[in-house]
C-alpha cells in the first residue's frame, strides 16, 4: 500500500488513433505530479480516463489499490477523485456558494422526502455543508468573501472562475485532486497566486496530479514531472531532469528552441 | 525586404475590440509590409486569436482602424477581404473533414468565379504539394497530420493571397510537423506572399520572422526585429524559457 | 400472402415512403447544417398542400376539365406549392431561429414548437378548420395493371417525381458551389466563414430548399388523398422526422432509406397477418440474444486488464450476461466494488429487458397469427419506431454507432 | 433611507421599494387573495363560473410546478407531460366511476393515481434519460402521443373517444354512510367552492415542498445537471438517478393533478390530453420563468385564467377563441425565448443561456467539445 493512484499500461484509442498508449505511472501520497506535453499528446485523455469519463480499452487504473477503470465518473468521484477542467465547466447560473455545495453532493445524504419536509437532519446537514463550504472559500482570501458568495458564477472574473472550480473540486475532500491547466489564460501575477495556492494545498495534505503548460508553475510546485508525447510517457523525473531530457526538448520545448539555446 | 516608404499591406491603428463588456484588444498597432514575415507572440488569452479574427473581419473592432493597402476595411465582409488578398491557415488547420482534398482546396477559392483560374491554381497547388495530387479524391479527415497541413496551406493559396495569416502553426503538432510548417511558411514567403504568424512558440517563430510583436493582456508588450526580440532579456524570461 | 397483395402493399408503402422522404430531407438538411430540429417543418408541408389545393380550387378544375386547363392548373399549383413554403421557411428562419443561433439545444427547439403551433392556428384562421378537399380528377384516379394488380398511376408518378427530386438534391449538395458551402458550413461554421462563405445566406438557402421539397410533398399528398387537414403536418412531420433519424440524421440518402423503411413498416404493419410479422420480430429476438449471449460478453472480456485476467473472472463476466437476472442481481447487490462487473450487470439487465419484450411480442403474434393490427393503430407504429430508434440507435441505421458514456 | 437613494438607478421609488419586500410577503398576499376569492362567490358577488376557472387554473398551476422540475430545474424538455396527467385521470376514473362499478376511497385513489403516473414515469425514464436534450424532447412527445392513441383505441378499458363519464365526487366516507346524511355528507366534496379550497391547499403544500426541495442538495444536483451535465457527473452526481427522480416526481405531481381533474370535471376523454395541452404547460413554464416557482405559478394563472376572462368579456365562441389563444401562445413562446428567456419572474440568479462568454473560454470550448461530444452528425450525401 503506497501509491494513491496507479496507472498500469492504460491504453485508449479513438478510431484507430492511439490517444494514450500503454501509459503507466504512479502518484504517491501528498505529492504534486505534473504532466506536460504538446497539445494532442494525450494529457487530457489521461485525465478523462482517470476521472471516469472514458473507459480504457486496456490496462487498469488503481486508486489506493482498488481498480476504478471503467467506473462511471460519479462513482469515481465518490471513491475520492475530483477534478477541474481545462475549459471551465462551472454551473454558471448557480451562485458561488451553490457551486461549492454541489461539489459535496456525494458526501452528503439528504433524501427527497426529508428535503421536501426540511426535517431536522436535513437542516443540520445543510448547515454543516455551508460551514464547510465557507471554510473552503476562505482558502481563497478576498476572492469569495461576503456578498460575492451569493452571486452567480457567471459574474466572476475569469481568474476567479478558475479558482472557484478548484474550490468545488476540494469540497468533497478528495484523496486525489486532478487540475487540468489551472493557470491557463492567467497573467503572471494570477498564475503566481494560484501557484502559492497549490503549495498551500500540499501543506494541507492534498495529493495533486496536474496538467500544465506554464513551465514556471510546473517548476515551482511539482515534486515530479511526467512528459508525454503521442500518448506515450517520454520522460519522468524532477523538473530539471525532464526539462533537460533531449526527447522532451525535441517534442515539447521544440528543436529550434534547443538549437537556439544551444 | 520591407522598405519604410512602401504602403503597408496591413495596418492596425489603435484597434480595440470587445466581447460583450470584456475588452480583449486594448489598443494595438501592427503594420505588415508586402513580402514580410511578421510574427505575433503571446501567451494564452493575450488576444492573439482575436487579432486573427479582426484581420479576417469575423470580429469587428469597436474602436480604431484596420487598413488594407492604405484603405480602411473595418466593415468589410470576410468574403470581400479574401477577394482582396487575405487568406488564412487557422489553428488546428480546421479542414472540412468530410470533404475531399479537392473540395477543401476549392473552398479556398470560394470567393472567386473564374473557373479556369481556379483550375490553374489547383494545378499550381498540386505542383507545390505533389502528395495532394495523389490524394485529391480522399476525404480530408483521413489524411495524416502532415498532409492535412499541406491542404490547409494549399487552401489558403487558392485565393491568390497577398497575405497569409497563420494561426499557431506549432500548436499540438509533433516537432517534425512544426519544422515542416515553418519551412512551408518560408517557401510561400519566397513567392512574395507576406505572412503574419501568430504563435506561442517564440523561438520557432522568431527564427523565420523578419519582425515581431509581443502581445500581453491585449496590449503590445514590445516589438522589434527578430534579432532584437531574441536578445530581449524580459522576453527570454517570459517566452523563450531562458 | 399472395403475390398481388405483396405488390400492391409494396407500391403503397413506397408511395407514402417517398412522401415522407420529401419532408424528411428538410429535417435532415437543417439538422445537418444547424444541429437543430426544425419542428415547424411539418406545418410548412401543410401550407404547401393547402395553397396547392386552393390554387386548384380557384382555377376550378374538375373531372371534366380539358387537359390543357388541367396542365395549367397543375403548373400553377406546383408553383405556389413551391414558392409559398419557400418564403415561409425563409421568414421563419430569419425571425425565430437566427437570433437563437448558438444557444443550447432546447432553446431553438422551443422556438420551433412555438412557430409550429402558431402556424397551425394561422392555417385555421386563413383556410378554416375543415379539411380542404379537391375534386376527383381523372389524373389522380387513373390506374394501370402491373403484375396483375391495379396500381394508381399517381402512385407511380409520386415515386418517380420524388426519386427525381432526390437525385437532383444529391447533385445539388454534392457538386454545386452552394452545396459545397452547405456541407462546409455544416462541418465547421467558423472555418467556412474564414473561407469567405456567407454562412447566413447558406443556412437560409438550406431552409429554402427544404421548404420547397416539403411544399411539393404537400401538393402530392393533396393529389393522392384528395384532401388535407390543418393539423396533418404534425403527424407527417413527426413521421418524416422519424424517417430522418431512422436513416441517420444529417444523411441525405439516409433520410430516403429511412422514409422508405418507415413507409413499408407502416403499410405492411396493418396489411398483413400478425403471424407473418412475427417472423420479423423473431429474427430481431435471435439477433438480440446473439448480442447478449455472445457478442457483448466477448467484447467485455476483452476489456479485462491482462494482470487481472483469470479464467474465473472472465467466466463471471460471461455469466453476468448469460444467466441474468440471477447473477446480474447478485453482482449488483454484492460486488459493486468491481467496476467491470457492476457496469456489465447493469448493461446485461437492460439487454435482457429488451429481449424479454421481443419474446413476449413474438409469442403474442404467433398466438394471434391470423389477426391484423387495426389501422387505428397505424400512427402508433410510427411513434413506436421513433421511440425505439432514438432509445437504442440514435445514430440511425446508416449512421455510425454513437458511443456515449456519462 | 431617502427616496433619492432609492431612485439612483432611474427606477421609480415604488418599484424599487416593492422589489425589496421579502419573498414571504408576496406569498402571503397571494394566498390571501386566492383564499378570499371564493368567499366573494359565497357572498354572491362573483359568478360560480369564475370559481370553475379558478379550479382549473390551480390544477394547471400544479401541472406547471411538476413540469418545472424536469424542464426548469433539470433542463429536460418533456413534450409528452400531459400523458402523466392522463394516467392519473384515467386511474381515478376507472376506480371511481360506474364504468367498473368501483368507488374506492378518495385518498386511496388520489395516492394510487399519483403512483400509477410515477410508475409510467419510471418506465419511460429508464431507457430515455441517456438521450441528448432535443432527442429526449421528441421521444417524450412520441410517448405522449402513444399514450393518447392507446387511450383512444383501447375502447374496452377507456370507452375510447367517448371517454368515461359519471365519475363520483371525492368522498372521505364510503357511499353507504353518505346516504345517512349528517357528518358523512359533509365529507363529500362536490361544490365548486369545496373543490377550490381542496385544490388550493394542495397547491400551497406542493409549492412549499418544492421550494424546500429546490434549496436542498437534490435541487442543486438538478440545477447542476441543467447547467453542465459533464461537470455535474464529475462532481459526483449520478445523472441517471437524479434525472429519474425528477421525471418520476414530476410524473407523480401530474398524476395527482390528473386525479383531482377527473374528480372535478366528472367526465374525462382523450381530448383533454392532446399534444397541445403539453405545449400549454410548457408555455406556462417558459412564460413564468424556467426554474422559478413563483414565476411558474404566475405563468400558469396568467395563461389559464386570463384567456377565460377575456373570452367571457368578449363573449367569443369557444372554437374560435381556442384558435386565437393557441396562436398567441405559439407566438409567445418564440418571443419569450428570444427576448426574455429567463421568464417573467426569473429564478433568483437565473439568466438562462445569455452569458457574456469570456473569449478566453471560447478559445478553449472548441477543443473540449471535440474531446467529449462525439456523434454530432454533419450533412452528408
Amino acid at each position: 500500500m503506497g501509491s494513491v493512484l496507479e496507472l498500469q499500461d492504460v491504453s485508449m484509442s479513438f478510431g484507430g488513433l492511439k490517444a494514450v498508449d500503454t501509459l503507466s505511472f504512479t502518484v504517491e501520497e501528498n505529492e504534486i505530479v505534473s504532466i506536460i506535453g504538446p497539445n494532442g499528446s494525450g494529457k487530457t485523455t489521461t485525465f478523462n480516463l482517470i476521472s471516469g469519463l472514458y473507459e480504457p480499452h486496456s490496462g487498469d487504473i488503481l486508486l489506493k489499490g482498488e481498480s476504478i477503470a471503467g467506473l462511471r465518473a460519479d462513482v469515481v468521484h465518490d471513491k475520492g477523485i475530483s477534478r477541474t477542467f481545462q475549459s471551465l465547466r462551472l454551473f454558471t447560473n448557480m451562485s458561488v456558494m451553490e457551486n461549492v455545495l454541489v461539489g459535496m453532493h456525494s458526501v452528503t445524504s439528504g433524501g427527497v422526502v426529508a428535503s421536501m419536509l426540511r426535517l431536522p437532519n436535513v437542516r443540520r446537514e445543510e448547515r454543516a455543508m455551508r460551514e464547510k463550504a465557507q471554510e473552503i472559500l476562505d482558502m481563497f482570501p478576498g476572492r469569495f468573501s461576503g456578498p460575492r458568495q451569493s452571486q452567480p458564477a457567471y459574474s466572476l472574473s475569469y481568474a476567479n472562475r478558475r479558482r472557484l472550480e478548484i474550490a468545488r473540486a476540494l469540497a468533497s475532500d478528495p484523496a486525489l485532486l486532478l487540475l487540468d491547466e489551472p493557470v491557463a489564460g492567467m497573467n503572471p501575477a494570477e498564475s503566481h497566486e494560484v501557484m502559492e495556492q497549490i503549495k498551500l494545498l500540499r501543506e494541507k495534505g492534498y495529493t495533486i496530479l496536474m496538467i500544465e503548460h506554464d513551465m514556471h508553475v510546473v517548476e515551482g510546485v511539482s515534486d515530479r514531472v511526467i512528459a508525454m508525447d503521442h500518448g506515450v510517457k517520454i520522460a519522468e523525473g524532477t523538473y530539471d531532469e525532464v526539462a533537460n531530457d533531449p526527447q522532451v526538448v525535441e517534442a515539447y520545448l521544440g528543436k529550434r528552441a534547443a538549437d537556439a539555446t544551444a | 525586404m520591407a522598405s519604410e516608404q512602401q504602403t503597408p499591406l496591413l495596418e492596425f491603428r489603435d484597434v480595440q475590440t470587445f466581447y460583450g463588456r470584456i475588452q480583449i484588444l486594448k489598443g494595438v498597432n501592427y503594420t505588415v509590409y508586402p513580402g514580410e514575415i511578421v510574427c505575433l507572440l503571446g501567451g494564452n488569452a493575450s488576444g492573439k486569436s482575436t487579432t486573427m479574427k479582426t484581420i479576417l473581419g469575423i470580429v469587428k473592432p469597436t474602436k480604431g482602424q484596420v487598413l488594407w493597402e492604405g484603405e480602411v476595411i473595418n466593415n468589410l465582409r470576410t468574403a470581400e477581404r479574401i477577394k482582396r488578398g487575405i487568406a488564412t491557415v487557422p489553428e488546428n488547420r480546421r479542414l472540412f473533414p468530410h470533404l475531399t482534398v479537392v473540395e477543401n482546396l476549392e473552398m479556398g477559392a470560394y470567393t472567386r468565379n473564374d473557373a479556369s483560374g481556379i483550375a490553374e491554381d489547383l494545378e499550381r497547388v498540386y505542383e507545390y504539394f505533389p502528395k495532394l495530387a495523389e490524394r485529391r479524391k480522399q476525404r480530408a479527415g483521413t489524411l495524416s497530420g502532415g498532409e492535412q497541413q499541406m491542404v490547409a496551406f494549399g487552401r489558403a493559396l487558392m485565393s491568390r493571397p497577398k497575405l497569409i495569416c497563420m494561426d499557431e502553426p506549432s500548436m499540438g503538432l509533433s516537432p517534425a510537423l512544426v519544422d515542416q510548417n515553418f519551412e512551408l511558411i518560408q517557401q510561400v514567403n519566397e513567392q512574395g506572399v507576406a505572412v503574419f504568424v501568430v504563435e506561442q512558440n517564440a523561438n520557432a517563430a522568431l527564427s523565420i520572422a523578419d519582425r515581431g510583436y509581443v502581445l500581453q493582456g491585449g496590449r503590445l508588450f514590445t516589438e522589434g526585429t527578430a534579432a532584437e526580440l531574441l536578445e530581449n532579456p524580459e522576453l527570454k524570461r517570459a517566452y523563450l524559457g531562458g | 400472402m399472395s403475390l398481388d397483395h405483396i405488390v400492391s402493399v409494396t407500391i403503397g408503402g413506397l408511395t407514402v415512403g417517398m412522401i415522407y422522404a420529401l419532408i424528411a430531407l428538410g429535417y435532415t438538411m437543417v439538422y445537418g447544417v444547424l444541429k437543430f430540429i426544425n419542428f415547424a417543418h411539418g406545418e410548412v408541408f401543410t401550407v404547401g398542400g393547402y395553397v396547392a389545393a386552393f390554387t386548384l380550387l380557384a382555377v376550378g378544375v374538375d373531372a371534366d376539365s380539358s387537359p390543357l386547363m388541367l396542365a395549367g392548373a397543375l403548373v400553377a399549383a406546383l408553383a405556389v406549392a413551391v414558392l409559398v413554403p419557400m418564403v415561409l421557411g425563409f421568414v421563419i428562419e430569419r425571425i425565430a431561429y437566427r437570433p437563437l443561433r448558438g444557444r443550447s439545444r432546447i432553446i431553438p427547439l422551443l422556438s420551433a414548437i412555438g412557430v409550429s403551433i402558431a402556424l397551425q392556428q394561422l392555417i385555421i384562421l386563413i383556410f378554416g378548420s375543415k379539411p380542404v378537399t379537391i375534386p376527383t380528377l381523372e389524373l389522380s384516379s387513373a390506374s394501370v395493371g402491373l403484375f396483375g394488380v391495379r396500381i394508381r398511376v399517381l402512385a407511380l408518378v409520386i415515386i418517380a417525381v420524388s426519386a427525381l427530386l432526390m437525385v437532383g438534391l444529391t447533385y445539388l449538395v454534392k457538386s454545386t458551389r452552394i452545396g459545397k458551402a452547405m456541407r462546409a458550413t455544416s462541418q465547421d461554421m467558423e472555418a467556412a466563414e474564414m473561407m469567405g462563405i456567407d454562412t447566413n445566406r447558406t443556412i437560409a438557402f438550406t431552409f429554402l430548399v427544404g421548404s420547397a421539397l416539403a411544399g411539393i410533398g404537400g401538393l402530392l399528398v393533396v393529389m393522392y388523398y384528395g384532401s388535407l387537414k390543418y393539423d396533418a403536418g404534425f403527424l407527417y412531420g413527426l413521421k418524416a422526422f422519424t424517417a430522418a433519424v431512422l436513416g441517420g440524421i444529417g444523411n441525405i440518402p439516409g433520410a430516403v432509406v429511412g422514409a422508405i423503411v418507415l413507409g413499408m413498416t407502416e403499410t405492411y404493419g396493418v396489411s398483413v397477418d400478425l403471424g407473418f410479422l412475427a417472423w420479423f420480430v423473431l429474427a430481431g429476438l435471435v439477433l438480440g440474444l446473439y448480442v447478449q449471449m455472445v457478442h457483448v460478453p466477448r467484447q467485455r472480456v476483452g476489456h479485462i486488464s491482462p494482470d487481472r485476467r483469470t479464467p474465473e473472472y472472465e467466466q463471471s463476466i460471461v455469466n453476468v450476461y448469460r444467466l441474468t437476472p440471477y447473477h446480474g442481481v447478485r453482482v449488483l447487490m454484492a460486488e459493486r466494488t468491481d467496476a467491470l462487473l457492476s457496469v456489465s450487470a447493469a448493461h446485461a439487465m437492460r439487454l435482457m429487458m429488451g429481449n424479454v419484450f421481443l419474446a413476449a411480442v413474438a409469442a403474442y403474434m404467433f398466438v394471434n397469427a391470423s389477426a391484423r393490427i387495426d389501422t387505428r393503430w397505424q400512427p402508433v407504429i410510427a411513434f413506436a419506431v421513433l421511440m425505439v430508434i432514438l432509445m437504442f440507435r440514435p445514430s440511425g441505421i446508416l449512421g455510425e454507432a454513437i458511443t456515449e458514456k456519462v | 433611507m431617502t427616496a433619492k437613494t432609492m431612485t439612483r438607478d432611474g427606477r421609480s421609488g415604488l418599484h424599487d421599494a416593492l422589489s425589496r419586500l421579502p419573498g414571504w410577503v408576496w406569498w402571503a398576499l397571494a394566498i390571501v387573495i386566492a383564499g378570499v376569492f371564493p368567499l366573494l362567490n359565497v357572498a354572491g358577488l362573483v359568478e360560480t363560473a369564475w370559481l370553475r376557472v379558478g379550479v382549473i387554473s390551480l390544477i394547471f398551476v400544479m401541472l406547471s410546478l411538476g413540469l418545472n422540475i424536469v424542464m426548469g430545474e433539470t433542463g429536460l424538455l418533456n413534450l409528452g407531460y400531459i400523458a402523466f396527467f392522463a394516467f392519473g385521470a384515467y386511474t381515478t376514473a376507472l376506480l371511481s366511476s360506474p364504468k367498473f362499478g368501483l368507488q374506492w376511497p378518495f385518498l386511496a385513489v388520489l395516492a394510487l393515481s399519483a403512483l400509477v403516473a410515477m410508475v409510467a414515469g419510471f418506465l419511460i425514464s429508464v431507457p430515455t434519460l441517456r438521450l441528448r436534450g432535443d432527442y429526449l424532447a421528441i421521444v417524450t412527445l412520441a410517448f405522449g402521443e402513444i399514450v393518447r392513441l392507446t387511450i383512444t383505441n383501447l375502447v374496452p378499458l377507456t370507452n375510447g373517444p367517448n371517454g368515461i363519464t359519471g365519475i363520483y365526487p371525492p368522498a372521505l366516507s364510503s357511499s353507504a354512510d353518505r346516504g345517512a346524511g349528517g357528518l358523512a355528507a359533509w365529507l363529500v366534496i362536490d361544490k365548486p367552492v369545496e373543490y377550490y379550497y381542496l385544490v388550493l391547499v394542495c397547491v400551497i403544500v406542493l409549492a412549499v415542498l418544492l421550494t424546500n426541495l429546490k434549496n436542498s442538495r437534490i435541487g442543486r444536483a438538478w440545477n447542476a445537471l441543467r447547467e453542465d451535465e459533464l461537470a455535474a457527473v464529475s462532481a459526483g452526481i449520478t445523472a441517471s438517478r437524479a434525472k429519474m427522480l425528477a421525471v418520476v416526481l414530476s410524473a407523480g405531481i401530474a398524476g395527482f393533478a390528473g386525479s383531482l381533474f377527473a374528480y372535478y370535471s366528472n367526465v374525462i376523454s382523450p381530448e383533454s390530453f392532446l399534444f397541445m395541452q403539453s405545449v400549454i404547460v410548457v408555455c406556462m413554464v417558459v412564460l413564468g420563468g424556467m426554474g422559478s416557482i413563483p414565476g411558474v405559478v404566475i405563468g400558469a394563472i396568467v395563461l389559464q385564467a386570463l384567456p377565460q376572462i377575456i373570452r367571457q368579456a368578449a363573449g367569443a365562441a369557444r372554437s374560435d377563441f381556442e384558435v386565437y389563444r393557441m396562436l398567441i401562445y405559439g407566438i409567445l413562446i418564440v418571443v419569450m425565448v428570444i427576448f426574455r428567456p429567463e421568464g417573467l419572474i426569473p429564478d433568483k440568479i437565473f439568466r438562462y443561456e445569455s452569458h457574456e462568454v469570456d473569449p478566453r473560454e471560447l478559445e478553449r470550448t472548441r477543443q473540449s467539445l471535440f474531446d467529449l461530444e462525439e456523434g454530432e452528425k454533419d450533412l452528408e450525401v
